[in-house]
């Protein structure tokens, strides 16, 4: 499909053994990011957002995670088959990623010096470059790198434990730490979600600039539709385990196609004040049975007799935007 | 009326969903804990245990050699048919001796953690709620019991009195209480931050209310786990106690008694040391599989 | 600085609890009938050399005097005189101290060279039959009582393949080494005295580790758990993430934050070493501080009863503190919070 | 206006923060710091801030989990600090909270319906057990849920089931005022939206007035007819929805409408030019002198650090906490009417 | 170093002992292996014989005064204390004077009885009593002479004048010196380990074995038995002492190389009624236990080689009445008593107590109960360490209704258990748990001790020891047989019926 495509998930499956039986989580996922590209993924707590992620990052633990079915091409290799060295080797110079919670992410017994230390020993970029790595230049390579994420007094920053710093700042060294070994393509899971908003509004930024900057793609993963919006180019809507709706952000807030997007979207509240939406009826259902034909239809308002029965195929409803529904299977295709 | 009949329906209609509910929560706990083998082969022995405690005359061959009796022409027997685990000093039969002995180390702790565990939970619960004096001197007393091995403790304590097995419970619930005061303390210091203790707070509970009601079920389940753990030390204590000479006074003996007996006769007449100190093993080991067992069970739920 | 304060305060408050327990044995000990003059004299003594006794060892007065004379004596290192040996109970103790410090401390060895790679094979190996057999093993260090244990360990290596010693800490023919330090290993080997050594060596192998039995199952049980929870937590999947390799996230970045638990219960396995070696002790006649101990406290022997267990909670207090001392400086979260106060 | 519901004056709460070795009290958390504003009723008015600025503290010194450190609340024109044994029954049945966090809300160790049942209990609601789960049977009808929810635990139920349950729990001892302590900030947005329509519902149908507590700009303009902004422990800028996000004067305030993420094209234009530098949250064991905001603000001058700003009123209702407020109120206007 | 051809060449010696060493300074010691410790250390004036006899030691002879009351004895001239100064009448003053103001040890043999003693020339010293005390010659071996030179350089202050602590201190801390003149000195002593003695080259008795005698004895503390098995089997141990069972010196016997000595002791092994509680108040109730208590399957399966009990006193001590009257089991006879009795048939429970540790008696106690089942009598039986039985003795409400005890002689005469057990003075210890309190008792004991006519005191005797029995204080169940098990080639074990004399280093030599 996407050549230049440097992550490629097709029709992933992950499932869980649970004592209910087995929690189908993700079921055919699809999406793609191509180089350079800042794609978002978006949808509610419970989706599938991070289980995505995790697959792509290959750092699902399996068990209890099953891969029935499905491909992650990272960088044309498959992460569910590749051989863990070589997963190792792909690790901080093709992708990397931050974490939702930067208190959590950081090791709490190290200090951010002895964590990004070995972070840049064992990315193998730089052995590669010029071959030996001296503790003085590791320390400078550290340096800089928190110097970019604009951390002021680095030096004292890396004797500090997580502990000692404010979560903007342990975000802040999360994203040296990611980025410190020049990955082509970052996973960022709700960067500055635990965060205020100034904070997160400046982490952001950060982020932005900086992979602008350098060029890398990015999968930012949310459920904050307004921080979407704003950071990302082309946008996949995820519900319960599956790709609902994909499309140019612009194209997707304006002109919402699928059902669950657009009770989303009016359920947002608005800073212009209008009167909220009533939200989308019901609750997610349970992975273990989960609802057959489209996972949505029984809390879709518009929900046909079709959508109980077979799972919807994505559909172009126009050049950039394609939708899981079968609303639009009989004129937009 | 009708509401009357209604509301009848409702609640017969409630009371099957509250089964249901009841059924799928026992089902899960029996799900963790079938997975864990281990703890299920705990939770047999330590049934079988209790079992063959409770219904020690009739499963035992000689139920007589469990009282006053002496036959020293048959003393010192080796394991045999008519003695599978042979006879001691005084002729009676090993096997037998062994299940009455079980029994005594069984009441022993199961009076031991009677008496100590309701006093610790409650002192934890009371410390840990009031906080302040109250809490600094229970705990600093508390420390003070903890700052020293229990056995050492129960020595000092059992020396002082006449020795006997309650005597020797009795030293052992004394000093008990501090475990389960310690830990209850720590959750309901923790507990009583949770926004659910404020809301009973904002509700107007009373402190008894939110500490019987709020905070004890929090409690059970550690506490619970705690116990069956504990029934092994509990054990091992008391037969600690008894292989100094401090147990149970003849013609009973308990586990511990027998072993201390019989290590007199080592290495010649090992059988009188080997099968007891395999029945402590058995019923220690018991325990403590299933508390390791129940951790996980009773442990709760993250949300969905 | 302020967790400085924070080891400085545990300090005061264990120097409390001391008071305390010295309060307690204090009351145990004495307002329970009996009279260890009588006993300490033998079978025929008349009254008045009880009485005399009661007086020499200042029972006739008042309890709460008593107890001011004995606490205000051992500031000057005055432990008071011991019934049994007629000699001041810190001689005592100095005489038996070493013997169950080495033993202990053995003790302590066997769990940290058992118990922990242990713990770790099991955590590595979660759910296999590795981990099992660890589990089962831990499970039986906790559930044979050291008595059993030791009596069991003489039966084989003593009794039936002959090849340890079954008692005591020397054997009869090698001779001390010079007394330095107390314990024997040490001094021997100060003083280069390799057959010593290895005599004492062979002595404490087999009461050390029936001690340690407990405490190895504690400690690898312990272990494996946090180390699979810290498997658990998202740093470790972070550092999957950046690329470190696995035996890196394995010895370093799971290691240390999963030795804090074991860490902290050092001092609670450290106590049941001591409560072991009432019993062990006993076993291996190994002349330590706890054979003395159950002497003292049969006996009533008051001053050696305080004596032993003031010591005994001294020695607990000492090792807390060094745990938390320890724990403080393996896991920063323990300092940082106390440096924020709280 | 009429008498406020609510009545909030100079109310102060510092934590005392202990250390040494003698665990000394060293310093303070001034968590609030003199902070002014009456709910009137019917009303729902909003508190805003960063993570750390006092709101929750508020919340819990009104409904009287803690005790102020200095200042007054008034509850219908009686005085908390004054109330007795026998009066707080009564003000407990009056005033309740719903909690921020759906996770630790509820004790995970009792089910619905006792949980449910305890309020009923300690009022003397509902004489027989019978009685009280009727009533516990309209409570759930209420809060949109079924009765057979009353026999779950809440490990069963999912974040927003769980805030419906506390809010139940609320109402079970029919209060005429609600503290609202972030009640959606855990919750997904449609879930969040149902919620917010249910506190719309049930303010009309019970006739309540609600303190509403968030971080979330968007929500508290979507649902608050008037709103305080905090920041370390005090409000620096007071007024109703309109005069706040159509003309705000405050930086701080600016500052949050700036930085919060919107869904629409209308939506930014009303977002203010950011008016902050970078910059972390002080701690408010030391907030900065004079006005706290002044390290992370643009435009600060040197009296900014040095005097606490008084309150200035730049329009009806609408107070402000800024050295520089006049002028600022004067560009803000500007800038309406150029647009 | 040592050097290593000197200790291949030495007679090493080892034993055990159940219990550790406490002190073994003369006037403090009292417990079986202090005094063995003592007594190898130091020398007595006098010395028992295997039978009992009182015989001369450091005293060459000795002459009593007709109204009894002071004893003159011309001392052996030429004995050497271990820092080779000479021993003299100074020292045996000294030495009465240290125990009597000491109060400890042994000092209750003669206090409120020594009046005074006085040095009649450098060898010649006399002890003045205050009253007849017919048995004073017996006891004087337990009056060890200390060196009072040598004590008295050592002296740190104390309660004692211009004596100072009387060397209290330094016997109790000193690990290698002694103040004796005995066969052996200290030589080391590890405390909870063991104690060593070392041979007296210039001892003034000479060594008749020439180097066949032991020159180094070494009292290891060993309480489990299987240890001191393997040991003994190893050839690690000379000597197992006394105190353990029949099975154990069963299973040392079939050592190779190791023999079990058995004698008779003076140690008699009874079942002490406790006269003044309920229900053994009743003397009917006392002889119901007598009648029913199984003496011949205790005698013969227990403890073969135990000598059948007859009375109070053992019939190896002078002054033993050979035809008092002595039960047998008869469970007739037995419930036949039982129903003359007040408390008949609700007899209250009856209390037994018998101390931690002896085997043999928790079997009697079991045996003992499972006979008195079949009559409807209740027996409790508790195992009490040592020191709560003797905390128990001291009232008589605390004490059980029986004690299981035995009680040895401190000296060759009948008087060391009339007096211990049954005068009214005696009450309160252990030893005289049957609070008898009997006036005819009392008075005959009295005039027992004042009498200095052999055949009168015998005569006394006799009577006191008939009305004893009659009273039924006790069950008196055996005499107790002493049995230590040593390798073949000790040779020279003597026994003397005074407790711990025979552990005599001296009369002991290897023949290897
Ligand atoms: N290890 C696991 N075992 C069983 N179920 C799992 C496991 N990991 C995730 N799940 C389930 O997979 C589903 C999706 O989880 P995931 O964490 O991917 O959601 P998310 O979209 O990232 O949500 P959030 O916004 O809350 O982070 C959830 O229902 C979760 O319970
Ligand atoms: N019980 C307490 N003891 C000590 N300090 C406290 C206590 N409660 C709150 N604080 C401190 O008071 C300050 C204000 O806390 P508060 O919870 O009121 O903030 P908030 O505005 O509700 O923040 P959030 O948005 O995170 O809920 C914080 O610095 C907090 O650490
Ligand atoms: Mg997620
Ligand atoms: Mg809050």
């Amino acid at each position: 499909m996407e050549e230049k495509a440097i992550l490629d998930i097709r029709d992933l499956h992950v499932w869980f053994r649970v004592y209910e039986g087995v929690s189908r989580v993700l079921d055919g996922v699809s999406l793609y990011v191509r180089g350079g590209e800042h794609v978002g993924l978006v949808g509610e707590t419970g989706c599938g957002k991070t289980v995505a992620m995790k697959t792509a990052m290959g750092i699902l633990r399996s068990p209890p995670a099953l891969f029935p079915q499905g491909q992650v091409l990272l960088a044309g290799r498959d992460v569910l088959k590749a051989a863990p060295i070589e997963l190792l080797r792909m690790k901080g110079k093709t992708i990397s990623m931050i974490f939702q919670d930067p208190l959590s992410a950081l090791n709490p017994v190290f200090t951010v010096g002895q964590q990004i230390f070995d972070v840049i020993r064992f990315g193998h970029r730089w052995i590669r470059d010029d071959g030996a790595l001296t503790k003085t230049k590791v320390r400078g390579i550290a340096m800089e790198a928190l110097t970019s994420v604009q951390l002021p007094d680095p030096r004292r920053i890396l004797s500090l434990y997580p502990l000692e710093l404010s979560g903007g700042m342990r975000q802040r060294v999360l994203i040296a730490m990611a980025l410190v070994n020049r990955p082509r393509f970052l996973i960022a899971d709700e960067p500055g979600s635990a965060l205020d908003v100034t904070i997160q509004a400046q982490i952001l930024s950060l982020l932005k600039s900086l992979v602008k900057e350098a060029g890398i793609a990015v999968l930012l993963i949310t459920h904050d539709l307004g921080v979407v919006r704003e950071t990302v180019e082309r946008v996949y809507i995820m519900y319960a385990g599956r790709v609902v709706e994909e499309g140019q952000t612009v194209e997707i807030f304006d002109d919402p196609k699928h059902p669950y997007t657009q009770g989303l979207l009016s359920s947002v509240p608005r800073l212009t004040g209008e009167a909220l939406a009533e939200g989308i009826p019901g609750t997610l259902s349970d992975y273990t049975e989960a609802p057959s034909g489209c996972r949505f239809h029984p809390r879709c308002p518009q929900a046909m007799e079709k959508c109980a029965q077979q799972k919807p195929p994505m559909v172009k409803v126009s050049t950039k935007q394609h939708v899981a529904c079968y609303l639009y299977h009989g004129g937009g295709g | 009326m009708s509401t009357r009949a209604s509301h009848h329906q409702v609640t017969t209609g409630l009371n099957e969903t509250r089964w249901m509910i009841i059924k799928d929560r026992l089902g899960r706990g029996w799900y963790k804990f079938r997975r864990n083998p281990i703890s299920l082969v705990g939770g047999v022995m330590v049934l079988l245990c209790v079992f063959l405690a409770i219904f020690a005359p009739y499963v035992t061959p000689y139920p007589k050699h469990a009282g006053a009796f002496t036959d020293f022409q048959n003393a010192f027997q080796a394991p045999s048919k008519s003695h599978w685990l042979g006879t001691d000093a005084l002729g009676c039969d090993v096997f037998t001796r062994i299940i009455f002995g079980s029994r005594i180390s069984l009441m022993l702790t199961a009076v031991v953690l009677g008496i100590s565990v309701p006093v610790g939970v409650f002192l934890g619960l009371i410390s840990g709620y009031m906080g302040g004096k109250t809490e600094t001197v229970i705990m600093r007393v508390t420390d003070v019991f903890l700052s020293l091995p229990a056995l050492v403790m129960a020595l000092a304590i059992c020396a002082a009195f006449t020795p006997s097995i309650d005597k020797a419970m009795l030293a052992v619930a004394s000093i008990w209480w501090t475990w389960h005061c310690r830990l209850v303390n720590g959750i309901t210091r923790s507990i009583k931050t949770e926004e659910f203790v404020q809301a009973s707070k904002v509700l107007g509970a009373s402190p008894l209310r939110i500490i019987f009601k709020d905070i004890l079920p929090n409690c059970a389940s550690p506490v619970i786990v705690k116990i069956t753990l504990d029934a092994g030390f509990v054990i091992l204590v008391g037969a600690g106690l008894s292989f100094l000479g401090l147990g149970a006074q003849p013609p009973a003996e308990d586990l511990g008694t027998m072993i201390s007996f019989g290590a007199k006769y080592l290495p010649e007449r090992w059988w009188m040391t080997v099968f007891p100190s395999l029945a402590i093993f058995f019923i220690i080991l018991g325990f403590n599989l299933l508390g390791d067992g129940l951790r996980d069970v009773l442990a709760v739920e993250e949300g969905v | 600085m302020r967790f400085s304060y924070f080891v400085l305060r545990r300090w005061l408050y264990s120097i409390l609890v001391l008071f305390g327990l010295s309060i307690l044995i204090f009351i145990i000990a004495r307002m329970l009938p009996g009279d260890p003059a009588r006993l300490a004299l033998g079978p025929f003594a008349l009254q008045e050399q009880v009485e005399h006794l009661r007086h020499v060892m200042g029972m006739d007065k008042p309890l709460p005097l008593q107890y001011w004379t004995y606490i205000t004596g051992i500031f000057h290192g005055d432990f008071g005189l011991s019934f049994q040996t007629r000699r001041n109970v810190a001689l005592d103790i100095a005489h038996y101290l070493p013997a169950t410090v080495e033993l202990v401390l053995m003790a302590i060895v066997w769990v940290l060279v058992l118990g922990v790679p242990l713990g770790v094979l099991a955590a590595r190996y979660k759910d296999s039959w590795v981990d099992n057999l660890v589990r089962v093993m831990a499970f039986i260090g906790v559930a044979v009582p050291p008595f059993v244990v030791g009596l069991f360990l003489q039966l084989t290596f003593s009794y039936l393949l002959g090849i340890l010693p079954t008692t005591g800490r020397l054997s009869l023919m090698t001779p001390a080494p010079p007394l330095r330090t107390g314990l024997l290993l040490l001094d021997s080997l100060i003083e280069g005295d390799f057959s010593a050594l290895g005599d004492a060596l062979k002595h404490i192998i087999l009461p050390s580790f029936a001690i340690a039995m407990t405490g190895i199952g504690q400690i690898a049980r312990l272990t494996r758990a946090s180390m699979s929870d810290v498997a658990n937590q998202d740093y470790i999947e972070a550092s999957r993430g950046f690329g470190i390799p696995n035996r890196v996230i394995a010895f370093k970045y799971m290691l240390k934050p999963a030795s804090i638990a074991p860490l902290t219960i050092l001092g609670l396995t450290f106590a049941s070493e001591l409560s072991n070696a009432f019993l062990v002790e006993t076993v291996f006649a190994w002349p330590g501080l706890a054979k003395y101990g159950i002497r003292a406290i049969l006996r009533k022997d008051f001053n050696a009863v305080m004596g032993v267990v003031l010591i005994i909670g001294l020695a607990f207090v000492i090792v807390n503190l060094i745990v938390d001392i320890l724990a403080g400086y393996v896991d920063p979260r323990i300092r940082i919070k106390h440096e924020e106060g709280e | 206006m009429s008498e406020p519901v609510l009545k909030v004056e100079n109310l102060v709460k510092y934590f005392p923060v202990r250390s040494g070795l003698l665990h000394k009290i060293v310093a303070h958390v001034k968590a609030v710091d003199k902070v002014s504003f009456d709910v009137q009723k019917g009303e729902i008015f909003g508190l805003i801030g960063e993570s750390g600025s006092g709101k929750s503290t508020v919340a819990k010194t009104i409904v009287q989990i803690y005790n102020p450190t200095s200042g007054m609340i008034y509850f219908k024109g009686q005085n908390l600090s004054k109330l007795t044994k026998q009066t707080i029954g009564r003000f407990r049945r009056e005033v309740q909270m719903v909690f921020q966090d759906p996770k630790s809300s509820l004790n995970p160790r009792r089910s619905v319906m006792s949980i449910l049942e305890d309020p009923l209990i300690i009022h003397g609601i509902g004489k027989s057990r019978v009685e009280r789960k009727r009533i516990i049977h309209t409570l759930l009808g209420q809060v949109e849920m079924p009765s057979r929810y009353m026999y779950k635990y809440p490990s069963a139920l999912s974040g927003g089931e769980r805030q419906r349950i506390a809010i139940a729990r609320a109402l079970a001892v029919n209060p005429s005022f609600l503290v609202l302590d972030e009640p959606t900030s855990a919750l997904d947005v449609s879930v969040q939206a149902k919620l917010i329509n249910l506190f719309l519902r049930l303010k009309k149908e019970l006739a309540l007035s609600y303190l509403f507590i968030t971080h979330n700009l968007s929500l508290v303009r979507t649902i608050a007819a008037r709103a305080g902004v905090m920041y370390l422990g005090k409000i620096y800028e007071l007024g109703t929805m309109e005069m706040l996000f159509s003309h705000p004067v405050h930086p701080y305030t600016k500052t949050l409408i700036a930085a919060t993420p919107v869904v629409s094209k209308e939506e930014e234009r009303v977002k203010p030019r950011e008016m902050s530098k970078e910059g972390e949250i002080p701690s408010p064991v030391n907030p900065p002198s004079g006005c706290a905001f002044h390290p992370r603000c643009s435009i600060a001058e040197s009296r900014c650090s040095q005097e606490l700003p008084s309150p200035v009123k730049v329009g009806p209702g609408h107070l402000v906490w800024c050295h520089r407020a006049e002028e600022l109120a004067v560009r803000a206007e500007e800038l309406v009417v150029l647009e | 170093g040592t050097d290593i051809g000197v200790a291949v060449a030495k007679n090493i010696f080892t034993m055990s002992n159940t219990q550790e060493f406490g002190t073994i300074d003369p006037a403090r010691g009292t417990d079986y292996t202090e005094s063995y410790g003592m007594l190898n250390v130091y020398d007595p004036l006098v010395f028992p014989s295997p039978t009992g006899k009182i015989e001369p030691k450091l005293a060459k002879s000795w002459t009593i005064s007709a109204d009894g009351l002071s004893y003159t004895f011309e001392l052996r001239q030429g004995v050497k204390f271990h820092d080779a100064t000479e021993l003299t009448a100074e020292d045996v003053k000294f030495s009465m004077e240290r125990i009597l103001a000491l109060k400890d040890g042994y000092s209750w043999l003669w206090s409120g009885i020594v009046k005074e003693v006085t040095v009649d020339g450098p060898f010649k010293v006399t002890f003045h009593l205050s009253k007849v005390y017919a048995p004073f010659l017996s006891t004087l071996p337990w009056l060890f002479i200390v060196n009072k030179d040598v004590i008295l350089a050592h002296k740190q202050p104390g309660d004692f004048g211009e004596f100072g602590d009387y060397g209290t201190n330094w016997l109790a801390v000193t690990t290698n010196e002694d103040a004796g003149s005995g066969p052996y000195t200290l030589m080391a002593w590890d405390r909870g380990r063991e104690i060593v003695f070392e041979r007296f080259l210039d001892y003034w008795g000479g060594w008749p074995h020439g180097d066949k005698h032991i020159d180094e004895a070494h009292s290891i503390f060993l309480q489990e038995t299987a240890t001191v098995k393997t040991m003994l089997r190893r050839g690690e141990l000379t000597m197992v002492e006394h105190w353990r069972t029949y099975p154990d010196y069963q299973d040392m016997a079939k050592i190779p190389g190791v023999e079990v000595l058995t004698f008779l002791s003076p140690e008699e092994m009874s079942f002490k009624i406790n006269t003044k509680r309920p229900p053994t108040d009743d003397i009917h109730i006392r002889r119901m236990l007598a009648w029913a208590f199984d003496y011949e399957t205790v005698i013969q399966t227990l403890e073969p080689g135990s000598g059948p009990a007859r009375g109070p006193i053992p019939a190896s001590i002078p002054g033993h009445n050979p035809r008092v009257f002595q039960y047998h089991m008869d469970l007739d006879k037995a419930r036949q008593e039982l129903e003359q009795s007040k408390y008949y048939p609700d007899v209250p429970t009856i209390t037994l107590v018998l101390p931690t540790g002896l085997e043999n008696r928790r079997k009697m106690a079991v045996r003992f109960k499972e006979k008195l089942e079949p009559l409807g009598v209740k027996l409790d039986i508790h195992i009490e360490p040592w020191g709560r039985m003797t905390d128990l003795a001291t009232t008589v409400e605390t004490t059980p209704n029986i004690m299981v005890t035995s009680v040895s002689s401190n000296y060759p005469d009948a008087d060391t258990y009339l007096n211990c057990m049954y005068h009214s003075r005696g009450s309160g210890t252990w030893m005289s748990t049957e609070w008898l309190q009997d006036p005819l008792v009392d008075q005959l004991i009295d005039q027992e001790r004042t009498t200095l006519d052999p055949e009168e005191r015998a005569h006394i005797m006799n009577v006191a020891q008939a009305v004893i029995v009659e009273r039924c204080p006790d069950i008196f169940v055996y005499v107790m047989p002493l049995r230590v098990a040593i390798q073949d080639y000790l040779k020279g074990f003597t026994y003397r019926p005074v407790m711990s004399f025979y552990y005599y280093f001296y009369d002991w030599w290897f023949e290897k």
